[in-house]
């Protein structure tokens, strides 16, 4: 076998530090603090490109590879949020060439799950509702209700509200940066248990559905005099470094994947809607685009018109979010107070199982030649290994799916394995 | 060159032997000299483009694109990249193959020059033949989809084959027809299984194709047939010049009563059947520059440009193409004294279109400013009521068209003939330059010797100070009488219509308040309330009148707090109120509640 | 009484000491402050909630106030006087040194 | 009210918005929280005094109150709702947030 795999040092797996007291670390460090310095530079100069290609950049991304800063991630609505981003992305900016239609997640795996969610929900509403008196009520109401029912969750509530509500002129129909940074506070300050009661309830008819459109407040921070180009919209949310993280979060836990039950990734639909959640007052706003009770159809304020050659990643990125499994199956899940249970060990599989074709969602996913995807299969062992189950020694971690997303395009056949390999 | 997709995909399994050939990319030509060599990247990376290894294992024909292995690779070798993935399994690596000619660097790899190839890099061995299901034998992984590049020479874009299978399981039979690829721009060879483009394609003809393949495993009886399709996405070059829409590339207009900045004068319109360069970069690459040397058309008028994708006819295929709004806009408001006769000439450049005709064109506006004369009719008469109170709307003057005029800002004034019976003032409303007459002075209405009054309107424009003067009398109705006692100052106080009716209030013209009875379904616009007069107010307007004192009309003019069931004006005011709305202007503060719940007050009651 | 009435404010009085009904008998004269008039303006929407959820009973009949009180808000400190005893006293808070609607 | 009946303090009460009679329909409800309860112990000699120059007519017979109220001294911000046209309403100071006797 080839010999130069023994001599190599072993890059063993260390748990994540956030990039705060990473920073804080290497700036400790007289090696690392330079080598990051010298990248810092090396990514300020206008040509990426070029001052990458020179030694001393590449020796300073060598050094920071093996450094904490390497894969430290942030928490949402952590203290220094926004720093803790800003160091993310001078390393990972350094470390991919910026422009991937996926970007890995700055944020830490999400290990809480619907169930929690449920759990406490019940406890705060004491609804071991009767079903069929659930059935028929407006959940969406009730969640207001509820909402209304907690001084705090009312404050954040009522705050956001009155100011994307407050007309500033004829022309100006509000202000849009003050109604995110409101509806931002609320989805941070507010627990999730009222949070994704109002955002995901379920509705049978249309003025419950309207009632959940209307959460956000459209008219004010989603909907605009023009519908830009998809693309352009994620490069102006790239520039800012909160938006990017949550868009980023956003595919890395909603991104549809063909080989989990739920079609999300590890799983988890509380991950998947906490990240959607987190887009909420930013330039990539989602909300659902009409009032129909069942079809959930959610979208940011873009279309594809105006892509050129790029229409193909185009509708692959609006796909993401119009028709994605893994963020439908997540909200119905919600509004059903259902939830996959997941033993932490996960399914088992014998090894060899013969390949079984699962329920195919109808949709097309991710990866098709048009992207310059650099990430179409999703590492899901990551996130499991990220949930804090130590990789090389449990004996029960051997199960791990392998995530080959294949691109259903009109007609062809899909191909899925299930493989089971013991570490 | 560039390749034919920007990604590849393959399995590579354990002790695969040295030399199996693993998949052929492709690159096809952009000139038909070129000839397309290929290399590696140096190092294997991860799912999220760590890093992992030097690529010691998989080598690259240069000159035809098949990657092959050049070494096995063992369990030790994926135990190896395995942990430096986290210690997972390791489920997807990729390299990067370049093109020859590209100068692009590892690190910077993206379409036209890089792509990159994707193996699922699986911990078994080769599994035997007989266990692979027809799609195994037949197609990659993931599916497949082309790009191509119009006015291109035509080049092979893909190659059937699973290289691994045929090599590793070749006594399986696998046969493949390319189904509708006939009557397409596409060819098959079923010997070298390669697919290529019969010739150069026109993305303006058609610009998605979706080819559908057979593929037809083991003879006999136990055949098994498996289809799939791909699409191929042409991808465009700027290669139409931009043209007239309809042929037009005149447009002619007259400036008169609208002389606003950012009045739009007239519009032309350019078709362009290519939708590239993108959104993101079409405003800066297609221009427009107005014409012109003369300084004082550079510093009036603007062209707007906002282009739009569109839908273009092509052979009963619907196209996407690009339509140019091109908008000539007044950049200043133009005096009224400006007349000029103009032909503008703007200069539209598809900077990036590279066809033999020219990316430019010329649209030609055609601009008659014409100067506006301000005239006032002749003579005003009005009746004023001697109990009228201060700032009782009188009537209304205007200037000749002043309802059509933007940008043009006309003060009007009055001169007295008599200066001992003077009562009337004049503002003007910005919304439609009209002068309002109002009560400015109650004292004169109450002397009987001022039986009329007597002025001359002076209608002034602000920038050039042309004037227009007309007469206006004024005649006197009723007579005085003592104020009521007790009554507030603003008619919006009063609660009940008998409160309303027995008071007057500043800006009634009768000296009563007029009580206005709602239609009191729930919060609405016809709210119960009192006011000076229910012509002006509330109509959900502040006007210039009653903008100079808040007692006049809160309903329409308060910036402050109204408390019940209602419906906040635009920045001020009531829009719709429950019940009767009633104010209180010196605390800022009106209240919208419903007659019953006007109830005795709880003073005795509620100890 | 007319809407728009004497808004709540000071108002002011001379009264003899007796006349206040304390129990203490003397000739002397105090200015008695008191607060009156009308809290229209001060009304605010938990009254007029209020007010409504009473009108329907939701309120139970305990003793709710659903209208603004002119009331003092601040009081004068003291006065002290000699009575027909020829002992003086001296009342605190008496009178009212401002007034508003609570 | 029988004398030491429950004190002034904050009650609270969970109403629909429709019930508030504020003219918006809407399914909604909200927390109200009011004022309510006795204010014998806050009497002071200015009241007894105010009292007694009334029921003697001294004071004109404008609106006077001698007897501390139970009122809110301190109001909740706002409270957001929306309403059966889907269309956002915020009402500012509808529920008490303290309260004494004044």
């Amino acid at each position: 076998s080839p010999s130069s795999l023994q001599g190599s040092e072993l890059h063993g797996w260390r748990p994540p530090v956030d990039c705060v007291r990473a920073n804080e670390l290497c700036a400790a460090e007289s090696n690392c603090s330079s080598r990051y310095r010298t990248l810092r530079q090396c990514l300020a100069g206008r040509d990426r490109n070029t001052m990458l290609a020179n030694k001393e950049c590449q020796a300073a991304l060598e050094v920071l590879q093996e450094s904490p800063l390497y894969d430290c991630r942030c928490k949402r609505a952590m203290k220094k949020e926004l720093q803790c981003l800003q160091i993310y992305w001078s390393i990972h900016l350094g470390l991919t060439e910026g422009g991937e239609f996926y970007e890995a997640s700055p944020y830490e795996p999400v290990t809480s799950r619907l169930s929690d969610i449920f759990r406490l929900a019940s406890i705060f509403s004491g609804t071991g509702a009767d079903p069929v008196v659930s059935a028929k009520s407006n959940h969406c109401l009730d969640a207001a209700k509820a909402c209304n029912l907690n001084d705090n969750c009312k404050k954040l509530r009522s705050s956001y509200i009155s100011i994307c509500n407050r007309e500033i002129s004829s022309t100006e129909r509000c202000n849009r940066r003050k109604c995110h940074k409101a509806l931002r506070q609320f989805f941070d300050r507010v627990p999730s248990e009222y949070t994704y009661r109002m955002l995901f309830c379920s509705c049978q008819d249309q003025a419950c559905a309207e009632r959940r459109r209307q959460t956000i407040l459209p008219s004010c921070s989603y909907e605009d005099k023009e519908k830009p180009n998809c693309l352009d919209l994620r490069t102006l949310c790239r520039i800012d470094h909160l938006c990017r993280s949550r868009l980023a979060d956003f595919h890395a836990n909603c991104r549809a994947s063909y080989r989990t039950l739920t079609s999300c990734p590890a799983d988890n639909y509380q991950a998947c809607l906490g990240s959607y959640a987190g887009m909420i007052g930013f330039d990539m706003t989602p909300n659902y685009v009409d009032s129909s009770p069942t079809g959930i159809v959610v979208s940011p304020w873009c279309n594809c018109r105006g892509s050129g050659n790029q229409e193909e990643e185009c509708e692959k990125f609006l796909r993401d979010f119009t028709e994605n499994p893994c963020l439908r199956n997540a909200i119905q899940a919600f509004g059903n107070g259902t939830d996959v249970n997941m033993s932490p060990k996960g399914p088992s599989f014998p090894a060899t199982q013969a390949p079984r074709v699962e329920k195919t969602p109808s949709l097309p996913d991710d990866l098709s030649d048009s992207t310059s995807l650099g990430t179409s299969v999703i590492t899901t062992c990551t996130s499991i290994q990220e949930q804090g189950l130590k990789a090389n020694n449990s004996k029960e971690l051997s199960m791990c799916f392998t995530e080959l997303t294949t691109n259903i395009s009109p007609g062809s056949k899909k191909v899925i394995k299930l493989y089971s390999g013991s570490s | 060159l560039y390749f034919s997709r920007d990604a590849y995909w393959e399995r590579l399994y354990v002790d695969q032997p040295a030399g199996t050939p693993l998949l052929y990319v492709h690159a096809l030509r952009d000139a038909p000299e070129e000839v397309p060599s290929f290399r590696l990247g140096q190092h294997l990376y991860s799912a999220y483009r760590t890093r992992l290894h030097e690529n010691d294992w998989i080598r690259i024909h240069e000159d035809t694109g098949l990657l092959y292995l050049n070494q096995s690779l063992d369990h030790s070798s994926w135990e190896q990249l395995s942990i430096r993935n986290g210690g997972f399994p390791l489920l997807t690596i990729f390299l990067q193959v370049f093109l020859g000619s590209t100068t692009q660097r590892e690190g910077e790899c993206h379409w036209p020059g890089c792509a990159r190839v994707y193996f699922s890099f699986i911990n078994d061995s080769f599994p035997e033949c007989s266990f692979l299901k027809p799609q195994d034998l037949c197609i990659p992984e993931t599916g497949l989809s082309f790009r191509i590049r119009e006015n291109r020479p035509p080049g092979t874009f893909y190659q059937f084959q699973l290289l691994p299978v045929q090599s590793l399981c070749q006594n399986v039979s696998v046969v493949y027809r390319l189904l509708e690829g006939e009557n397409l721009p596409f060819h098959f060879d079923p010997d070298s299984l390669e697919v290529s483009t019969r010739w150069a394609l026109d993305r303006e003809l058609q610009e998605k194709y979706v080819l559908e393949a057979e593929c037809i495993v083991g003879t006999g009886d136990n055949q098994e047939k498996v289809t799939v399709s791909f699409p191929v996405t042409v991808y465009d070059e700027d290669d139409s010049a931009p043209t007239f829409s309809g042929g037009v590339d005149t447009a002619s207009a007259v400036v008169e009563f609208k002389r606003k900045e950012g009045t739009v004068v007239a519009t032309l319109h350019v078709f362009d059947a290519d939708v590239v360069p993108a959104s993101g970069e079409l405003v800066r690459r297609y221009t427009s520059t107005l014409l012109s040397g003369d300084s004082w058309v550079q510093q009036n008028f603007r062209v707007e440009h906002s282009p739009n994708e569109t839908l273009a006819q092509a052979n009963n295929n619907s196209v996407r193409a690009t339509m140019h709004d091109y908008k000539l806009v007044l950049n200043r408001s133009l005096p009224i004294s400006e007349s000029r006769v103009l032909q503008l000439v703007v200069l539209v450049n598809d900077s990036d279109f590279q066809g033999p005709e020219t990316g430019v064109l010329f649209l030609h506006f055609n601009v008659s400013v014409l100067p506006v004369t301000l005239n006032l009719p002749s003579a005003y008469s009005f009746p004023v009521n001697r109990r009228a109170h201060r700032y009782a709307q009188i009537g209304k003057v205007c200037v000749e068209n002043c309802q059509e005029f933007s940008g043009i800002y006309i003060q009007y004034k009055l001169q007295p003939s008599s200066t001992n019976c003077s009562a009337l003032g004049v503002v003007t409303s910005t919304e439609d330059t009209s002068g309002t007459l109002f009560v400015n002075d109650t004292e004169a209405l109450q002397r009987s010797e001022c039986t009329e009054l007597q002025y001359t309107v002076v209608a002034t424009d602000r920038q050039t100070r042309q004037q227009a003067q007309a007469s206006l009398l004024v005649t006197m109705e009723g007579t005085s009488v003592v104020e009521e006692v007790d009554c507030p100052k603003s008619c919006a106080v009063n609660k009940r219509r008998s409160e309303c009716e027995e008071c007057g209030g500043l800006g009634s013209p009768t000296g009563r308040c007029e009580w206005r009875q709602g239609d009191g379904k729930g919060i609405t616009r016809n709210f119960s309330t009192c006011s000076p007069s229910t012509r002006t107010c509330p109509d959900g307007h502040c006007d210039a009148v009653e903008s100079r004192d808040i007692n006049i009309c809160p309903q329409d003019c308060l910036r402050g707090s109204i408390v019940g069931g209602h419906e906040p004006g635009e920045r001020r005011g009531i829009k719709a109120g429950y019940g009767t709305c009633y104010c209180f202007p010196d605390e800022k503060k009106c209240f919208c509640e419903p007659e019953d719940s006007q109830g005795p007050l709880c003073d005795e009651l509620c100890r | 009484a007319r809407s728009g009435a004497r808004p709540c404010g000071l108002r002011e009085l001379e009264v003899s000491v007796s006349e206040l009904g304390l129990g203490y008998t003397s000739d002397e004269t105090v200015l008695f402050r008191y607060c009156a008039g009308a809290c229209e303006a001060a009304v605010r929407i938990y009254d007029l909630g209020l007010r409504r959820l009473r009108q329907r009973r939701r309120v139970r009949k305990e003793r709710v106030r659903a209208h603004p009180c002119c009331r003092p808000t601040a009081y004068e400190d003291e006065v002290s006087f000699l009575d027909v005893h020829s002992r003086y006293h001296t009342l605190q808070e008496l009178s009212a040194r401002e007034c508003a609607c609570v």
